[in-house]
């Protein structure tokens, strides 16, 4: 398990994602958008799946599109629509209000999510910059990622250290993670949950056990803390010992390249 | 059964000015694009629309300031980026948005479709969405558990339109067992008070009465059925044709910019006749050739 | 259109239950059982609406089984599992929820049904006779009579008229009729309806349009008044001027005989 | 994906006395009557069962004193008349029974599959069912209209167990486009604590890919699935084989009478080794291919 030395900050990425999910669970995986956000919140998640099912979790499964469990050893070469319809799967449900039952019940143990604004407790806004019934920015609105943050185990949160989007409060609540910290999730009526990491291309967070606050778990190679705390609008918990974030292996780095996205389909931005 | 089939224009005829309307599909794909011009062309205004996400069609109506409110998860183009003339007019404060996660969206169409008024979920605790809208979200508790719940609205609209893959004369709407079902236009059609539905075919009643379990809209449901083969360009419908991505690339790129923006409509919506001539205007045949996936 | 001479009383029943079918209607019709329940729930009510199809409604269509407009020119030979499977139809909805969503929203405009008793108000009981907890006779349950007797427009019951089942309260209200009479099924939060009609191998009865009560309306050819009221365990209400059940005409006797039922599937009992 | 194809003896092994056990299927169709004969098999007891319709699957665990108390729409043999064994025990007092009504059983079942503990309803108000089942039957206030509504509990069980069609051995469980739908194992799966399932037939995972949509129960529902051709038997399995009319009736003939239905328990329950010893007794190969409409 030598680590490689040759490898992108994208890959970087999926490996330390990939860590993150057990053998036999279910993960959910948005769709679409474009661009940086693409690869957020569905590439590096999909390549995640893959590397993981090629490693350590032969049995992990994702929902993807209306999909569930679709052939990752048979990515498509273009996300348009026939693709997506033909794509082989275990299943695909009556409709999607069938997913939203499933994540009801909690039968989703992981999910990748990213968002424009993630504050100090892992609250998520996807809706509104501003002033929500005059905005500044209008946004996308709330998909499932509210659902994702209310009733998944184990949210993951990808998405890129920046001032503007690590704030001390989001402006609007699209997604309750630990909402005003302690027990203050428990308390609005919500299962136990909220973000499980915080995964940056900077840094790894957690949130402390606690307070609710987000931790600095491990800094990327090459990163210093310095670094960290200037892109961010608010001081993170930081533990007693801040490790590195473990890089990928050879192995890794060749499986991603070769075997899981050797036409650059998911990693593109 | 009764016979339900209409011309577009008929059909596009029915919905006044300042109606709520529920529009099926998702995004960019099986969504009826061609009705919407249509319902543009017809000078109706004023529309308060129900979706689950909204997309292009939401996107043209406010682009051409016939949109007053939207309730939907998420309006967006997918993978061509935000829906920059809906954005536009919620950020200059001329359409009201209220926004629902999926789960709370669903709950809303099941309970219209269910025929109750509500319906409990507890996906919007602690949320903005809940917090700005107490009119269609109300906390309750549950009678067995005590534990705390909101009351969602049921999504009740005067019409509903949709876009399938084929029906007969009666209104009976199938859809093949290949397919994409990440949406919730059963639903939505169970839900509907007047229904309208556009197809890519209209095929004889013995085709459907072979195969009853694919009916997903029957034709009780119905008040009109119209055939309009590629009734969703420039979106997909799913095992009929993709998304021209071309022609959606340009749309963005109109849509960005207002003035641009007018030009489109005024080409593709206005400057046509009816649903033909638009084809006409907005694909060549080699184009439509190579979205086919027939 | 000459009457018939030459009729049977099930021949009479359908045509009497034909009548209160519209043009362009949805009705609802049971399975199953054996026997005379089977004629009167089943037999009577499919017939009955195939000759208002093939007379003055046309557009009349039931749904039956899980179907939807079963294409009632090709009646199965059988009602084995198969000849429902495979009978043509306008749709088959993907589960028996899809129908309750169909009763709840009102988009049934009649039904047939049967039950064991039936009381003053037009309650009706298929659950147990005597003591719920402890009872004399358990019957069948509720199945979907609750929900016609809750949504549907028009609901017609068919049973024969006898001492045992007319009786002046239900030991158990399974579906709602008029309740306690006047406006008692309102203020339990019902929408109006409660039967239309009750149908009976000896007279039809409706209800009184203020109190609700169960009222004679025309007894059928060669039965008397008398007849009518030892057949029953309360005295319904009687109108100024009882009419003569009409009888079916000639042509609708040789429809039901050599169109709709001629290999007596319908009309068994 | 993992593999949980079972045997039909350690499948039911999972089940202990007491269990709350959700059976699917309807009446006489596609409902797993081997399961339950080995269920039998195996000495347990005191269980408590939901159904929709219930049926043969019930009647047959009535008949044994192997119920204790059922919740569902109905309770019957359909053509073949009353389900004696379950009548003869409420009479009796041994076996409790909660009525609902179809749209209540369903709001139930919606209940559980939704994650949510009650479901508010209509159809109860003013009925006899209501008025005996305070535990699970409650009245609330739609909090937008102020209507009256019942809430009823949501229908969880320990135990859900189906008869399917064709599965793989990941327990992906497929239903072919020409069925009879009429039942809510779709639902009553969604809802599933811990599912067992009983197939027709296991087909390799690449026949299950192939056409996704046809998929009504995906592998992460399932605990164990199971291949037990004729599994429905008596009964019927929609587009494989028909009711065993010949068998159904002398059930009933045996069921009238308790010494007869001790007789029948003794040959065709406990007096055989498995399953197939079962169809070697019951059936002959000619009437398996008279009953066989593939």
């Amino acid at each position: 398990m030598a680590y490689a030395e040759d490898y992108s900050p994208n890959e970087l990425l999926v490996a330390t994602a990939a860590r993150e999910l057990r053998d036999g669970e279910l993960g959910f995986v948005g769709v679409g958008t474009a661009g940086r956000a693409f690869t957020l919140a569905v590439g590096i998640p999909i390549a995640a799946a893959r590397l993981a099912q090629m490693t350590h979790a032969p049995n992990f499964t994702i929902y993807w599109g209306n999909l569930l469990s679709p052939d990752l050893q048979r990515i498509p070469p273009k996300l348009t629509q026939h693709h997506i319809t033909t794509w082989p799967a275990a299943a695909q449900l009556s409709n999607t209000g069938d997913k939203c039952d499933m994540l009801a019940r909690r039968q989703f143990d992981v999910c990748f999510d990213s968002a424009p604004q993630i504050d100090r407790f892992g609250n998520l806004n996807i809706t509104a910059i501003g002033e929500y019934r005059r905005p500044k920015a209008r946004l996308i609105g709330c998909l499932a990622q509210t659902d994702h943050l209310a009733f998944v185990s184990r949210p993951i949160v990808l998405t890129d250290l920046r001032k503007r989007t690590f704030v001390e409060r989001v402006d609007f609540i699209t997604s309750v993670g630990y909402l005003d910290g302690k027990d203050s999730r428990i308390k609005a009526g919500l299962a136990p949950g909220g973000p499980w990491k915080v995964i940056t291309d900077k840094a790894v967070f957690g949130f402390h056990a606690e307070t609710k606050e987000m931790q600095l778990e491990s800094l990327h190679p090459g990163v210093t803390l310095e670094d960290v705390l200037e892109s961010m609008s608010f001081r993170p918990a930081l533990p007693q010992h801040i490790g590195q974030t473990e890089p990928p292996t050879q192995e890794q780095v060749r499986l991603i390249r070769q075997e899981i996205d050797p036409n650059r389909i998911l990693l593109v931005a | 059964m009764q016979r339900k089939l209409m011309q577009l224009s008929d059909a596009a005829r029915l919905v006044p000015s300042g109606s709520c309307i529920t529009i099926g599909g998702s995004i960019i794909r099986r969504t009826p694009v061609a009705f919407v011009r249509e319902l543009i062309r017809q000078g109706v205004t004023d529309l308060h629309v129900l979706g689950f996400p909204a997309g292009i069609t939401t996107d043209m109506l406010a682009g051409v300031g016939a949109l007053r409110r939207v309730e939907a998860v998420y309006e967006g183009l997918f993978q061509f980026g935000m829906a920059h003339n809906f954005r536009r007019g919620v950020e200059a404060g001329e359409i009201e948005v209220r926004d629902f996660p999926e789960t709370a969206m669903i709950a809303r169409f099941r309970a219209a479709s269910q025929g109750i008024s509500f319906m409990p979920t507890k996906v919007l605790l602690g949320t903005g969405m809940a917090k700005h809208n107490p009119e269609q979200i109300r906390e309750i508790t549950c009678p067995f558990t005590g534990e705390k719940y909101h009351a969602v609205q049921a999504a009740t609209s005067d019409f509903t339109v949709l876009h399938g893959y084929v029906g007969d004369e009666f209104g009976n709407v199938q859809w093949p067992v290949q397919r994409d079902s990440d949406d919730i236009d059963f639903i939505q059609a169970k839900a509907a008070q007047r229904l309208i539905v556009t197809v890519e075919r209209i095929v004889p009643h013995a085709e459907i009465a072979r195969q009853p379990t694919l009916t997903y809209v029957p034709h009780q449901w119905v008040e009109a059925i119209v055939e309009v083969p590629y009734g969703a360009h420039p979106g997909s419908c799913d095992g009929y044709y993709d998304e021209d991505e071309e022609h959606m690339q340009y749309y963005q790129e109109c849509a960005k910019d207002p003035a641009r923006f007018k030009e489109y409509a005024a080409t593709y919506i206005y400057g046509v006749t009816d649903h033909w001539d638009y084809l006409q205007k907005a694909v060549t045949v080699k184009r439509l050739s190579q979205l086919s996936v027939r």
